[in-house]
């Protein structure tokens, strides 16, 4: 049983760490009443910019470039929508659109029109000493890339940081109610901003993730809606950084149910399948996460009727 | 923050506060043409005007929160620039909004905390959240005031009346030097009024700065050392308590000749605008009933009010032609009452016979009477569209009401760009006059009100009682007026009630003065002290 | 307007000048340094390419509207499907209903739409185009049904809910090729061609354009009027603009008009599944659609959730498409420096948007909102 | 139609366009193609234009835009692109349409066939020859008919030398998710296959890094390239791959066409013209046993003397015109 399970378990770890990392981004972007559907673009973006970064200065250079390569994509999103105050959905939309031109156009300026298989200094699995000797569960949580372990700490802190901080509770009152969060001193544009750029810069992470340490390549559009997938992510979680790490890890176990099943052989259509993961996020929507509500300032342009 | 100083010395005998030739447009409406104001060290000042004369808006550039396109403001002769309201605080002036600014979804105490960086302010301020030192702050300043809150309660969950407590304390929390107040009273109940009038008396001993917006001339008249009048966007008086009276104010606010147009109009019958409280014959032998509870609760099972008092069971009947009037302190049900008698929510138990669709004025105004960004008469059309006049066949008559919507604002007043304009720019008291309007001119068999003159200022309230007198002399239609205001429920009422813990009761008629109802309101506003009080409000689906 | 913060030292100028022109001297400089900037960037990154943006220009316009053909064959042909559930979106958003799930819907519409159409011999062949179209929009409102089921009855926020959906259609359009509705020889995952008298004629003959055009008009003109002149369509935005004021002051149950907008917004979706279909494609296809429902939520905003306006920036985001085929043919762009513009036109569009909004607030005096504060 | 070259002036260039249905920078099915119209350019001097299309929709949009500017052929990379085709054809005689392993046939829509499957049926040898396990997988992008030939070819391939030999088959439903694919890959190694073939295209990648990333961890597993030579992708791990020369192919349409033989029939490209091969990794080669090569050059002889028809999934319509709307 387990030398079956044990490896569905790494699976879904791996499938869901560029999940989890998007979503706590995006987690925090939402509860400062941003929403950006331009993590897309942040994701291509952080994948290819981590790909020419590691070819340059290996895989952490390659780290941070995909970081700040999201950073950037966001920063262009909180220019329109936060600065002038623009549509957030039609901007975000831009952001994703640009995002993948942008990095397949400079993808095949650089290694050609017809692409290259690149294989890319990765991020490798760094064993945590006792605990990857763990049964079932060890390699799984213990034994991945330093992006799982990213995933793993944020959780916890960014919960604290929403909770538990003065910052945290100015973000979400400016998600809110922005008129109160102003009236009480609070500077409701930067924190916004502030909001908007880290999960952008996640969102680069998890592009980093998919590029260096899971597939060590870049290919035009791998991001393959993961930011989208995200967004999901974010509700089934409940704009609550722990529930979403939850969330994302579950979504990551039913895609890699998906092909252990298939490589079962199980004689089914192969799309059924495929519709798993949003299948079970249906009946979780339906089942227990249904209920609860979106920041009351969501996606609102600031100041009001601008 | 950003704050520019100018060259000028600080000057020693320097008014603390001088607000000079502030103008604001807002589109085609000038809201402050020219209004000044100032402020001394350790007085009670009132602001006073007619809705929409510009008190909140001058209050909101006090607090930084409005760039005004005109004007001057000095503190101790320095000229200063408020660009956000950090840096209001930052000069000691904090502002208890007319309407809230509180997050509905955090905590009371998290809305205290909201902004109040830690004593080392910076990166470590914004580390730490001094939650428990403000809850010990918000414990010893509520005790002093005597505003109770529940600081773990969700703000959503508060009644209008806690809200107003917790705004109050927000601002006080911060120990400004300056404490400004729109409409603080309008929510309160009348011991509530006394606590806070008190309250503010005391902050001025202390050397604080009080500026105080209130419409009812008894309550300013009380506290206020100084006094500043706007009409139209305009300073008009600036005087000493001692030097004016009641109807001085009236005629600064209204213009003398509005006013003396009000004291004679018809609508008003009896009375005068000053003072406003004029006494009305309760009419004999009522028509028949025309809406009638039975044996209802209103407090939905399991909640703390229901479970301290269970079986708390109302049964009421109201007649064509008469008003019937229920004081008391909110949270002690007549809100849910209200909705009830509303046909708005179904009794918990117990059976209501109510007529085709009542009128209703709710209590919250922003949330529940109007859309706010819709125009006035969509607004209008939110409770006419079912109508004759306003349909044709299975459509909508927009013609009809546009028109219908413009009599409207010209006879209740509505200061408005006109029909076009979104019910959010209106004043609060405009607001409230839009939402009168309505609700009475659709004109059916029952109308309940919930504090329907909250907000108006004198002469409006005086128009709105000579109208719910009107139509009950016309015998065709049942008023429920819930209010927490004595002096209204008094005067307009045939039947008086007192809603304590979910149970009604009846004011016998020897008993119907101030201090007769005031007894039991005070036993009531300890039941909800008691914390007894919760508040599901509708649509919280 | 308010919001426009001053910066520090601004003071001496204030002085002088009225802030109310300063900030609006403000905005409209902000918002025409960002299409300038939008405008430049996306001058030099074509230049960084090798590519002149001026030819690029030209082509993305000539392709969208350079002869009547490119425009009626290419422009109006694309604006379609985009009208159609742009439509849908707006109507949706227009009650509150965060519809995110129009492409399932297009998806569910083309499948059933293609399930009737492929029934030969069966209907009278007048009977099989309405029919077609009927079961295309009963497809995409039963493909809402689920969301909007789940929003009213478990209270369950239709975003996510909607969003999952459109992939579990696309997988579902994917197993119908290869399963019931394949094409006869059972090797290609497509269907067969639906029927002659089951298609969409030529509005001209000789070019692409089909009648699904004017139904998409027509169903845009409908909406609106709906929306504007009937107490439903009043009703629903009053549910949409404020829920609480809604139930209480205007007495509307606020559940069913819900429920059946979302139903109605999944009908016109499906309905643009069908018109692909029927105008277009002949044939279910599990690429049948690039993303038009999301591209439509972009194409509602822009129209300010006007139906009217819908088919404006509809138009728009299809000529903008048709355009960039063009600059790859013509100008030998490749598709993702292609995409890169399109990135560059959308913010410009919006800078420019902001730009006119940021006029001051006097010249709104009433603001050209119709009767009924225009919907 | 059917004249070719005839009828228009030799000094203007032909004009040749593409298109394809996904990014040509895929290093595999949609970049030979490119490959193939930038050999056009090259060797005859063509004017070529490509365009990527996603939908049908703009499948039309894009045949009639070429053909009001007169292009002479029009490489339409992909099956998906058959039913447009037919009607481009039907529109613009003069037009030649050639859709890669395209199912329908007129006078002017020609159908080009790679045989793909007899290289990978010698892959299918391969595996089965170095299979330890007795398991081999497969991982396939979207199941189209051309990907399913290869796969069924496989199959055959293995089961022509070890019937014992059990095939696991997965589809990732993307052509460019590497993530999918290479967790597709590692659940089919952990199943415990040791060889797998994939035809996924870019999303290949994460097929290679699955296999290398197992071999590093001490089992031995081998990958095998398909649509072009992959042998370098990951050379220590890669046995080999069923080439596809696409460029070549191409160039023989035009030819053809030049010769004015071009239409009315489909065209087979495979073995035999040298556009399809199983090229084993020389960086490998003395990893297979002696007798596995033999018996891959023994089953390549007989495929190319035609004694051994491979298994395919037959899609080419036998005759001319009998579906609807073939013009002529
Ligand atoms: N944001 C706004 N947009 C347009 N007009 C506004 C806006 N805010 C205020 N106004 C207008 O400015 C005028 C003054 O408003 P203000 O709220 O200051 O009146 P007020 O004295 O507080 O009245 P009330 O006693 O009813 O509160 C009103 O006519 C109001 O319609
Ligand atoms: N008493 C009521 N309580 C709650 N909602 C009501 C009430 N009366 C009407 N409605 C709302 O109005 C809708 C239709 O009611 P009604 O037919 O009375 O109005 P109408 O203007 O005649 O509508 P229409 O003419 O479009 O059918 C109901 O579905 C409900 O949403
Ligand atoms: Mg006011
Ligand atoms: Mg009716």
């Amino acid at each position: 049983m387990s030398e079956l399970l044990a490896p569905f378990f790494e699976a879904s770890v791996r499938l869901g760490v560029p999940l989890a990392l998007a979503a706590l981004g995006e987690t925090i972007t939402e509860r400062s009443g941003v929403i950006n559907i331009g993590l897309e673009g942040s994701i291509i973006a952080g994948a290819f910019a981590g790909a020419l970064g590691a070819l340059a200065w290996g895989a952490p250079g390659g780290a941070i470039a995909g970081l700040m390569a999201g950073g950037v994509a966001a920063a262009v999103f909180a220019f329109f929508a936060l600065g002038l105050g623009a549509d957030q959905i039609i901007t975000g939309t831009a952001v994703t659109i640009g995002g993948l031109g942008l990095t397949a156009a400079a993808y095949e300026t650089r290694f050609g029109p017809t692409g290259t298989a690149l294989s890319l200094p990765t991020l490798d699995p760094l064993p945590v000493p006792l605990l990857a000797e763990l049964p079932l569960l060890g390699r799984a949580l213990f034994a991945q890339p330093v992006t799982a372990y990213a995933a793993y700490l944020l959780a916890p802190v960014l919960w604290w940081y929403l909770q538990r901080t003065a910052w945290g509770l100015e973000l979400r009152a400016v998600g809110e109610e922005p008129c109160a969060a102003e009236a009480a001193g609070v500077a409701v544009v930067r924190t916004r901003v502030f909001a908007t750029l880290f999960g952008g810069a996640m969102g680069g992470l998890a592009g980093v993730h998919l590029s260096l340490a899971h597939t060590a390549t870049f290919a035009e559009g791998m991001s393959a809606g993961r930011g989208f997938i995200a967004l999901a992510v974010v509700v089934l979680g409940r704009w609550n950084p722990l529930g979403v790490v939850a969330a994302a890890l579950l979504f990551g176990a039913a895609s890699a149910l998906q092909f252990s099943l298939q490589a079962l052989g199980l004689n089914l259509p192969y799309q059924l399948f495929l519709a798993l993961p949003y299948l079970l996020a249906l009946l979780a929507l339906a089942g227990w996460v249904g209920r609860t509500r979106a920041p009351a300032a969501l996606g609102q342009p600031w100041p009001a009727g601008r | 923050m950003s704050r520019t100083r100018s060259a000028s010395r600080t000057e020693p005998e320097a008014e603390l506060i001088e607000l000079r030739d502030v103008h604001q447009r807002f589109g085609a409406v000038a809201a402050l043409r020219g209004a000044g104001l100032s402020l001394r060290v350790g007085e009670v000042h009132a602001l006073l005007g007619e809705n929409g004369a510009g008190k909140s808006t001058l209050l909101r550039v006090l607090a930084g929160l409005q760039a005004p396109d005109r004007g001057e403001l000095s503190v101790r002769g320095r000229v200063v620039h408020l660009h956000t309201p950090r840096d209001a605080w930052d000069e000691g002036i904090g502002l208890v909004h007319q309407h809230f600014t509180l997050v509905p979804r955090l905590t009371v105490l998290e809305n205290l905390a909201l902004g109040v960086r830690g004593p080392s302010g910076g990166w470590r301020g914004g580390m730490r959240l001094p939650l428990e030192h403000v809850a010990q702050r918000a414990r010893e300043v509520a005790a002093a005031t005597g505003l109770a809150i529940r600081p773990n309660e969700v703000v959503e969950r508060l009644s209008v009346g806690d809200r107003q407590r917790v705004e109050i304390l927000k601002v006080l929390l911060r120990e400004p030097r300056v404490v400004a107040l729109d409409e603080p009273t309008a929510v309160l109940a009348p011991a509530e009024i006394e606590r806070l009038l008190a309250l503010l008396r005391q902050l001025a001993a202390s050397g604080r700065t009080v500026l105080i917006v209130a419409h009812k001339l008894d309550e300013v008249l009380s506290v206020a050392d100084r006094v500043t009048v706007l009409r139209a966007g305009r300073t008009v008086l600036e005087a000493e308590r001692a030097s004016v009276n009641a109807r001085l104010l009236a005629d600064a606010m209204l213009g003398q000749e509005a006013r003396e147009a009000y004291d004679n109009a018809p609508v008003l019958g009896r009375g005068s605008v000053v003072g406003g409280n004029h006494r009305v014959q309760a009419r004999p032998g009522h028509t028949e009933c025309i809406a009638c509870l039975e044996r209802v609760e209103v407090w939905p099972a399991g909640e703390a009010a229901a479970a301290e008092d269970p079986g708390a069971e109302i049964s009421l009947d109201v007649h064509r032609g008469e008003i019937v009037g229920v004081a008391g302190v909110e949270g002690n049900g007549q809100r849910e009452l209200a909705l009830v008698l509303s046909g708005r929510r179904a009794p918990v138990r117990g059976r209501a016979v109510l007529p085709p669709d009542p009128a209703f004025i709710p209590q919250d105004r922003s949330r529940e009477a109007l859309a706010r960004d819709f125009d006035l008469a969509e607004n209008f059309a939110l409770a006419l569209h079912r109508q004759g006049p306003w349909r044709h066949g299975p459509l909508l008559r927009w013609s009809a009401l546009r028109t219908t919507s413009e009599k409207l604002l010209t006879r209740y007043r509505v200061l408005a760009e006109g029909t076009h304009a979104l019910a959010r720019t209106l004043s609060g008291g405009n607001q409230q006059r839009v939402v009168i309007a309505r609700e009475l001119e659709a004109g059916h068999d029952l109308l309940v009100a919930e504090n329907p003159t909250r907000g108006l200022d004198l002469a409006a309230s005086a128009f709105v009682h000579g109208e719910l007198a009107r139509l009950r002399e016309g015998g065709g239609i049942g008023i429920v007026l819930l209010s927490t205001d004595l002096d209204e429920v008094l005067t307009l009422a045939d039947r008086v009630f007192v809603m304590v813990r979910g149970r009604l009761l009846e004011v016998p008629a020897a008993e119907r003065t101030r201090s007769g109802v005031g007894e039991l309101m005070l036993s009531a506003s300890a039941a909800a002290d008691e914390g007894v009080e919760k508040e599901a409000w509708p649509g919280d689906a | 307007m308010k919001g426009w913060k001053r910066k520090r030292g601004q003071a001496m100028l204030e002085r002088r000048l009225p802030v109310g022109v300063l900030r609006w001297v403000g905005a409209t400089g902000l918002a025409a340094g960002a299409l300038g900037l939008t405008l430049l960037a996306a001058g030099v990154v074509l230049a960084l390419g090798g590519y002149s943006p001026l030819r690029a220009g030209t082509a993305l316009v000539s392709g969208a509207l350079g002869s009547p053909d490119a425009f009626l064959s290419v422009t109006l042909v694309r604006a379609v499907p985009l009208v159609l559930t742009g439509l849908a979106v707006s109507l949706a958003f227009r009650a509150g209903v965060w519809n995110i799930g129009a492409e399932g819907q297009l998806y569910a519409g083309a499948l059933l739409g293609a399930a009737v159409g492929l029934v030969s011999p069966g209907l009278p062949a007048p009977l099989h185009l309405p029919v077609l179209l009927l079961a295309a929009g009963l497809g995409g409102a039963l493909w809402a049904a689920v969301p909007a089921l789940l929003k009213t009855k478990l209270g369950v926020g239709e975003v996510v809910t909607t969003l999952v959906l459109n992939f579990v259609a696309l997988n579902l359009t994917s197993w119908a090729v290869r399963g019931p509705l394949q094409e006869n020889r059972g090797i290609f995952p497509q269907s067969d061609q639906v029927a002659e008298a089951a298609r969409l004629a030529p509005l001209w003959e000789g070019t692409r354009l089909h009648w699904g055009f004017p139904v998409a008009v027509a169903v845009a003109v409908l909406l609106w009027w709906v929306l504007k002149y009937t107490p439903v369509g009043f009703r629903l935005r009053a549910v949409g603009a404020a829920p609480n004021a809604a139930r209480v002051a205007g007495r509307i149950r606020v559940k069913p008009l819900t429920l059946g907008t979302f139903l109605v917004s999944g009908m016109v979706a499906g309905l643009a599944g069908g018109v692909e279909v029927a105008g277009v494609t002949y044939a279910l296809y599990e690429g049948l659609s690039p993303g038009h429902g999301y591209t439509a939520i972009a194409v509602a905003l822009l129209a300010r959730l006007n139906p009217l306006g819908v088919i404006i920036s509809g138009t728009l985001f299809g000529g903008l498409e048709g355009g960039a085929g063009a600059m790859q043919r013509d100008v030998g762009i490749p598709a993702a420096w292609v995409r890169v513009i399109q990135a560059f036109v959308i913010l410009s569009a919006l800078a420019i948007e902001r730009w006119v909004r940021a006029r001051p607030h006097s010249v709104f005096v009433h603001p050209p909102s119709a009767p009924g504060g225009a919907p | 139609a059917g004249e070719g070259e005839a009828g228009r002036e030799a000094d203007e260039p032909a004009q040749f366009a593409l298109l394809t249905s996904g990014p040509v920078s895929d290093a595999g099915w949609y970049a030979g193609g490119y490959e193939g119209l930038l050999l056009l350019r090259d060797s005859i001097g063509a004017q070529v234009s490509h365009q990527q299309t996603r939908t049908p929709a703009e499948f039309d949009e894009a045949f009639r835009a070429y053909g009001n500017s007169g292009y002479d052929i029009v490489f339409a990379h992909g099956f998906e692109y058959q039913d447009a085709a037919i009607r481009a054809g039907d529109l613009f005689p003069d037009m030649y349409v050639v859709v890669s392993s395209g199912g329908r046939v007129a006078d002017n829509v020609v159908p080009v066939t790679f045989t793909l499957e007899q290289a990978s049926y010698l892959a299918g040898i391969a595996a089965a020859g170095m299979t330890r396990t007795g398991l081999v997988g497969m991982v396939g992008g979207v199941a189209i008919p051309p990907a399913l030939g290869t796969f069924r070819a496989f199959e055959a391939g293995v089961a022509s030398v070890r019937p014992d030999v059990r095939v696991l088959e997965t589809f990732i439903g993307s052509w460019d998710d590497v993530s999918a694919a290479k967790e597709a890959a590692v659940a089919q190694l952990r199943q415990g296959a040791d060889v797998l073939v994939h035809n996924t295209d870019a999303a290949s990648f994460g097929v290679f890094q699955a296999v290398r990333e197992a071999t590093t961890a001490g089992d031995s597993a081998w990958v095998i390239g398909m649509n072009g030579n992959q042998n370098d992708v990951a050379p220590e791990v890669t046995l080999g791959s069923a080439d596809l020369r696409l460029p070549a192919a191409f160039l023989e349409v035009a030819e053809l066409w030049q010769a004015g033989e071009l239409g009315g029939r489909p065209v087979y490209s495979g073995m035999e013209k040298g556009t399809v091969d199983y090229v084993p990794n020389p960086a490998v080669l003395d990893r297979y046993p002696p007798e596995l090569l033999a018996r891959i050059d023994e089953a390549r002889r007989t495929i190319l003397s035609g004694a051994l028809n491979v298994p395919r999934v037959p899609y080419v319509e036998d005759e001319i015109g009998v579906q609807d709307g073939t013009g002529g």
